[in-house]
């Protein structure tokens, strides 16, 4: 399946995109998307041990599975207020 | 009352809108761009937010704070955008009958804010270098 | 900023008051005419106080949350007279650098105000009666 | 000496006026001045032990001397906020 990311903030800056496309095998883990996103974008690397991943508008474990078709987001520790 | 803006923040409009007769106590926070921090000036801040899962969450804090204190109205205004020194960047205000539980409200929702809400700030340093604020992550 | 007024409170005022470019955190406490208390309803209330003394002791109380917590700017203003339901009967508003410190001496400041300022509310009950309030007096 | 005592809120109202004179002894204390009070004024008896006593603009305990001339106020626990 293909995975549009959505990115913010300093992943944002970093990756120089808004929205990756990332291909993962049916059945991918959010902690595979993250390996996959640092392998495949350099300039994330740094950043992806502490990117918190969003699927729907929840916050997601390394654990869950993807389900096909999902609104993923990756972004950094929040700072708003 | 959940939203966010590009608008400056009307305070005076969210602390009417959670008045009540039922209510004893009103708390208002507001969250301001302040000049100095930890010897470094700002000029200015930019907010930037996942708006949808923002708004999700910030209604998520709302709900769990009407579960937990008898909060008669409550209300989560975010300002996203380019914001000056002293600009309101957030308020939240809270009425309930007694003010334990409105203090106690309040001091919640900024602080569950500022943990969970997917929104980021850019400060622009007065020797003109730009960051991002985000805590725990080495710059 | 300390006053007694028999006019109505002006929040927004107070706020604007206390906003301040050095600080990043603003709380405003508004105490409003709560309709029902202990299943008994109000009407109205009436605030008496010690103007003198009310003020030397308000002004006591911001001089000690100032000696306490990094307050930038701080207000406290009580009506008194004749108050209908959800009429603003006290305002305190406080602002400090960060927002721990805002709650903290916001609640210093309404709590202590209620244990040692001479104000005294007077009940006008739906059943016509009225009475003073006095915490631990039997009337 | 002769005291004047403002009275306020219910102390008012069971007094049925905003101040009272009492004559003390010089050199008695805010003890003695709520006694006085008492027996002075049988309405507000049942109110005595409860009312708190300011000497100027500051609370005052029992054993306090009134230095003459002083402002000197009476009043129940207060419920302002």
């Amino acid at each position: 399946m293909t995975v549009s990311v959505r990115l913010f903030a300093r992943a944002r800056e970093l990756a120089g995109v808004e929205r990756l496309q990332v291909d993962l095998p049916a059945g991918s883990t959010v902690g595979d998307l993250r390996q996959t996103l640092g392998e495949q974008t350099a300039t994330l690397r740094p950043l992806v041990p502490q990117l918190l991943v969003a699927v729907g508008t929840d916050y997601a474990t390394d654990d869950m599975v993807i389900p096909e078709g999902s609104e993923v987001a990756c972004f950094p520790p929040v700072s708003g207020g | 009352m959940i939203e966010l803006t590009h608008e400056p923040i009307d305070h005076a409009a969210l602390t009417e809108r959670v008045r009540s007769t039922q209510a004893g106590a009103v708390v208002l926070f507001l969250g301001t761009v302040r000049e100095m921090t930890n010897g470094q000036q700002t000029i200015a801040l930019d907010y930037d937010a996942y708006p949808e899962m923002a708004v999700a969450k910030m209604e998520e804090l709302h709900t769990r704070a009407c579960d937990k204190w008898p909060v008669i109205e409550a209300g989560i205004i975010h300002r996203l955008g380019h914001l000056e020194l002293g600009d309101i960047s957030v308020a939240v205000a809270v009425s309930c009958p007694h003010r334990v539980d409105a203090f106690e409200a309040g001091r919640f929702l900024i602080d569950r804010l500022k943990e969970v809400v997917p929104i980021w700030k850019q400060e622009n340093w007065a020797d003109g270098s730009t960051e991002w604020v985000h805590p725990g992550v080495e710059t």
